[in-house]
């Protein structure tokens, strides 16, 4: 089938691009065009060697940072357009007293304006409401659990 | 010991403080805004909070924001670093109200000293001597002239909240003050909200002289010796050594054991500085600085005591580690700024740092939380990092220091590094001869 | 359908065009260009991160050193494959004494075994030969000069 | 003072020897092999020369390429480092042939101590205390065994030329004489061309003590205390500590003194070491290196000497720049290697560092030659950096320690540090009980 056709073509281009690649390696060059047996091939590169990460920047014999907290930007659901993050740092309570019912569950129909969740910040009480309607796909945080700036609370779909 | 204290700063300041901790055997907890989400305080911190967005009203200087993150952690004492909260005096009762030790001094020290006018006064009652000036604010021209020839011309107008030189007229002749009066009351009123001014003798030219002074809660107190910050740019300190190639040992003493009985007097706690101008052989005081300072390390090198460590285990309840006696100093240390920005123009350069490598070998430290691949945030303030030398004597200092230049790499941003490498070849510089406005004009004639 | 053809080929392509993202990372190139069967492909990154060079690496603020000798590496011609290069660090002569003719000049016929120039190294002269028979093409040194070793002297073609 | 000095050699130690160059206004040359065109001597030196191929017999060890890298330069000096060249006499004699100054002690003491046997007599004549031996080599087992009888059990057969543990065998009793003396005399013939033996007592758990000296060429000699070095893997010094941990103040000033003494009788010229085996309060000699040691630097931090800058200026005819009475002790400094070797198999891992970040901070000094992207090349000896680390005491030294350990980045290779953070866990290390086995029985135990 053309399907497999095609792969083992590309597969013998991508041969092609390493091998090129390590020539501009090895001779300082940034870049070569070739054009052959109908194919036409520009590699080029900008520099040199080591592409170093940002994130490989860390002190590897550091301990990792061990944070009450989870970090925002560690958490795939931070980008979800529902997300409701905490909009400030503090412990998160999921009903209004230990005893009550949580003020959402999993699953609910909301309204605007429904109070989600409390961020206790130095004894004040700072409601969470739903700036609008929808259901509660999931939430992130566990009962008295401390949370971060901007850290995801909850998902409302 | 304290169990673990958070760090409410950021930058090289809070690195030093983690460093300090660590040794000490305490946890850490670094807070940052989301845009220090990478930074070095952030990482090598045994826990970290994110407290707010990146303007520092609304994480560094957001005091519910830092208090809660204690409060979640755990933290049994904060450390403000300096700058943002450091010389807050209600940041410090409300850390105090949470149970949460501060480590710095009484907020009472901090507030009489955060008040130009206050501080005179208490400064001047414990025997320490000021520049002559007007007895109290100035709120008319007639008082303000009476004054002014009463401490004779030139005299410069100060505001009294202020800081870092807005609000501040310098009339040279008695036709000048009424301007410079009204000029410095509209600009102070701007800038503070306040047009309350004062009236001092104007210094020709000062040489910019501090104290380092540290106390524990156990009646020692102890100076470090003297830092020589002249070397200024808008107020800001560029350059600073220690000990100072100006004084002599007669006056060091002086001046250092005034300080210490004063300090003393006084009842102050954990480390500060007094600043002092300098000119002709004798002192007076510009302010007292309620918390650690910038250009501390070049003490810390003159004296091998660490300031850090010291004024956390003061804060523990700790006696000092050391006595008067003890302190003595060796060789000579110079600590430059070194800031992302042009060197000439001083136009921040936030931005990527594609490439770092930071000098070595003996006699060289630097203070710094950057990292290659670091991105400097454009929100808060553009110095990446401190290098101190240390050397036998000041040749051997200097000698030092060109070479420790050398071999810095900070690719990606400009930084002041260029700066010092001229500097080094001044002969006014080399001989240690210049004042508080030596570079600006400096910089002036360069262009 | 001939939508749905075409979103399968585009799948097709899409693959092509993570295995060509997947190359530049692990080759460290920044540019990709290929036209094959009617279709032109380009894939490029801008360092994705930091390109780092080895050469970036030196201080920038550090002089650069100001050696008495071409540095090997930095001389286009080191790579002809006719180059004459020196077999020690000393001193290049290109005639027996101060006032002889030179062994060479640029043009002449050489044969295998002639000497060529004389590099001095701790009062001893050794004379450099040709290894081949050829044509001096040019001579890349000049009397007397101090020479590195490895560093081109002349070259024979 | 030189003009311009070569550096024959490589690595951190050539960078540290243009460190002290450019503190005293000196010039310097690289010289390199075609391996090390992009290291970091050759960058920041003023001058470079391509002396020969990677192997290190065709450049760092290739003397008359060294002599026509100075000539071609007009380098009036050079500076052998340590290994390669610098105890080679031939060299410094060479050198010298050339009116160069050789940076190093005179020809005569590097022969001398050299030779194990004809270092033993010399320095047994001016005082230094030996291990109990044979007199002089043993060639025959008869002889051994009468040596041996005299001398007690155990005993240790050591080739004449030896180095590094090769040609050295153990006797713990008569019977098992025969074997280790035919043993060390073959591995000797082997590895030095030379079957010469000699016997000596055998220390059950001695440590490695060394005491550093420096003399000039005016008469003037100082001690500056001694390194503990006994944490050893393969006779390799893997950490050291100054002072010992283990000396009471009493010993330390009497070894300090007799070394002192013996080395002003000898009239050597320039820095040195002398290596003892300490057990029970005794001390007995090993060897002297003359030359500058791996580990000086923690001497610089404990006694804030440059002892390169002093070596320098004391092969450019100057006087110490200090006297014995003003050498104080001051602290605690620990010096650990970081190899580019697998934490516990020592397997050698060159290759790119893709990621570089030193430790900083006070008190903490890193002396390397590596930088982000630089490659580790495989023909020469895998220390790529050294950790020194000062503190008010062995406690704030090993809490420091720690805490810089942990800021290290060297990314791509693998190196030692995590056994120094291993190492810093054990009671017995904080403690500072260890002797020169302890090491590899640390080692074994945790496999």
């Amino acid at each position: 089938m053309s399907g497999t056709e095609n792969n083992s073509e590309h597969t013998l281009e991508a041969a092609w691009i390493r091998e090129l690649a390590e020539i501009l390696h090895e001779t300082g060059l940034t870049e070569v065009e070739i054009e052959k047996n109908k194919i036409r091939l520009r590699v080029s590169r900008q520099g040199g060697t080591p592409a170093i990460h940002a994130i490989a920047a860390a002190p590897i014999h550091a301990r990792p940072a061990v944070a009450p907290v989870v970090a925002p930007i560690a958490t795939p659901t931070a980008d979800h357009p529902g997300t409701v993050k905490s909009p400030m740092v503090g412990t998160v309570y999921l009903s209004p007293s230990p005893d009550a019912e949580t003020f959402v569950n999993e699953g609910d129909t909301v309204s605007e304006g429904q109070t989600l969740l409390i961020v206790e910040a130095m004894k004040t009480m700072n409601p969470i409401t739903a700036l609008r309607s929808g259901v509660v796909k999931s939430i992130l945080v566990a009962d008295a659990q401390p949370v971060e700036y901007d850290e995801p609370l909850l998902i409302l779909e | 010991m304290f169990e673990k204290v958070l760090i409410a700063n950021r930058g090289e300041i809070a690195l030093r403080i983690h460093r300090a901790c660590k040794e000490l055997g305490v946890s850490t907890v670094a807070v940052h805004s989301t845009a220090d989400a990478t930074a070095m305080h952030v990482r090598l911190a045994d826990e970290s909070v994110c407290i707010g967005p990146p303007a520092p009203k609304d994480s560094y200087l957001n005091i519910p924001a830092i208090i809660s993150a204690a409060e979640i952690t755990g933290a049994d004492a904060i450390h403000p670093g300096y700058g943002f909260l450091s010389e807050n005096a209600r940041f410090a009762d409300i850390v105090a109200a949470h149970n949460i030790t501060f480590i710095g001094p009484q907020a009472e020290h901090i507030r009489v000293m955060g008040d130009k006018i206050a501080a005179k006064t208490a400064i001047a009652d414990v025997g320490i001597p000021l520049v002559p000036g007007s007895d109290g604010a100035i709120t008319d021209f007639e008082s303000g002239r009476k004054s002014a020839e009463k401490i004779g011309y030139p005299v410069l107008i100060k505001a009294s909240s202020g800081g870092g030189g807005r609000g501040m007229k310098l009339a040279r002749r008695p036709q000048e003050l009424e301007e410079a009066l009204a000029t410095a009351r509209t600009e102070s009123k701007a800038a503070f909200g306040d047009d309350t001014v004062y009236i001092e003798k104007y210094l020709e030219q000062p040489r910019h002289i501090e104290i380092q002074i540290v106390a524990d809660s156990h009646g020692n107190v102890a100076q470090l010796g003297e830092r020589d910050c002249s070397l200024q740019r808008r107020h800001q300190k560029i350059l600073e050594e220690a000990l100072s190639p100006a004084l002599t040992e007669k006056e060091r003493v002086r001046i250092g054991e005034i300080t210490r009985k004063a300090i003393a007097k006084l009842g102050y706690l954990g480390v500060g500085t007094i600043e002092y101008l300098y000119e002709n052989g004798e002192f007076y005081f510009i302010e007292m600085n309620t918390r650690l300072q910038v250009e501390h390390p070049i003490t810390e090198q003159v004296t091998r005591i660490d300031l850090v460590r010291e004024q956390i285990k003061i804060a523990a309840g700790r006696k000092l580690s050391f006595s008067q006696k003890d302190v003595t100093f060796k060789g000579h240390a110079i600590e430059c700024r070194i800031n992302a920005e042009d060197p000439r123009t001083f136009r921040p350069s936030p931005g990527e740092i594609t490439h770092f490598h930071q000098p070595g070998g003996p006699g060289v430290r630097f203070d710094s939380a950057v990292y290659t691949g670091y991105r400097i945030p454009p929100y808060y303030d553009s110095m990446i990092g401190k290098l101190v030398v240390f050397g036998d004597d000041r040749k051997h200092c200097l000698a030092r220091l060109k070479r420790a230049l050398s071999e810095i790499a900070l690719v990606g941003v400009d930084t002041t590094v260029p700066l010092f490498v001229d500097l080094l070849e001044d002969p006014d510089f080399q001989r240690g001869e210049y004042n508080i406005h030596w570079l600006e004009k400096w910089l002036e004639k360069d262009k």
